[in-house]
């Protein structure tokens, strides 16, 4: 199982979900309303590096992270 | 030399602490950029969340960048509620030469606002409101949109 | 808010007071440059010649350039012998915007170093040596010059 | 009379002068070969604001200054 963590705003705890890549979790996302406007904004990163592409491999174990857009400072 | 807090920094604790820390070291010189949180908008304040390990990557990463031209950063930032006039963010360059040091300063303060991982939140009324109209996406943000 | 002071400069002094002076009058940023003596090609320090009347004006200037964005200066110089690994120069600025306070340092260092009329020496061997190759000439140099 | 100040490194005393422009100041520095390196690479001010023009006019009582190339900091 790879865990999914929501970061920072989206304010929703962390899931175990059994996929094999980024399209898998982008199907699966699909039709969550409450989900939807952070993904059209958020960016993805596997075990803490940032992916630009969807059909990219998850391993069980991996981390995947949801940033939504970022202000520090 | 990444450094996180809760609440607001001490800025005279910190600012002192890295002066002490670089003053022998033969640098010639040291760019300090201190944040304080401005009373705008009817805020009390704002309010931070982190993410470490993406923040440690960023970080390191700019390091090494700094330490080829001879360089080196500092950087202090706040973890949660930061009254207004207080300050939540800290940089700093130490370089030999003057020019290296104040473009690294912009450089590397211009890259932390678009880059790293933090979000910033309003202090309303007691509430924390996400600074959504401020902050900025990330690269390959969108990837799992349904319109992507 | 130009201050002149015989010898080193007091960093944690300096840069503490003009932080508590600016924290709570809502500027956002606040953007100190300290240079330190570098100790290199085997000099004991650094010593200064200051003319006040031509560097006030110059930083006055500077100054009234600074408000019109909403910013405002900060300076402090050393007159005399300042040792190696101590503070001859602090320069800040703070500014409601981090990108105009930025620049604003960056220029304000800039041109300081082109045109305040303050004269280096090495110090070597206890003997003040003009750094001559260091220098720059001001606008206008060369005017009595019997080739001009 | 007006008073001239030399100024940081040429290490040399104020003197009061008779003169009715700066032009007169350079005939009357011409052949003064301490003072010759420092005229080739000194700015000028009158009472304390750059000038750049030889045949500006010297008031009684004026400041001339003569500035050596600087490095502040």
């Amino acid at each position: 199982m790879a865990r999914i963590e929501f970061l920072g705003p989206i304010g929703k705890e962390p899931e175990d979900i059994d996929i094999k890549n980024l399209k898998e979790l982008k199907e699966l996302f699909a039709g969550d309303k409450k989900l939807e406007e952070w993904l059209d904004i958020c960016a993805v990163a596997i075990n803490d590096t940032l992916v630009n592409e969807i059909d990219v491999k998850i391993q069980p174990n991996d981390k995947i992270s949801l940033l939504p857009p970022v202000c520090g400072g | 030399m990444l450094e996180l807090h809760d609440g607001s920094l001490d800025v005279v604790e910190i600012t002192s602490r890295w002066y002490k820390a670089v003053k022998d070291k033969n640098f010639g010189a040291l760019i300090p950029f201190i944040g304080i949180v401005r009373d705008e908008k009817g805020i009390d304040g704002l309010s931070f969340d982190v993410y470490e390990p993406i923040l440690n990557n960023w970080f390191n990463a700019w390091q090494e960048k700094a330490k080829k031209e001879g360089a080196m950063l500092y950087m202090a930032h706040s973890r949660g509620d930061v009254l207004n006039h207080t300050s939540s963010y800290i940089s700093a360059v130490v370089s030999p030469q003057r020019k290296v040091g104040l473009r690294l300063i912009n450089d590397f303060v211009e890259d932390f606002k678009a880059n790293a991982p933090i979000w910033k939140y309003d202090l309303i009324g007691g509430k924390r409101v996400y600074a959504r109209e401020r902050s900025q996406a990330l690269s390959g943000a969108g990837l799992l949109s349904k319109d992507n």
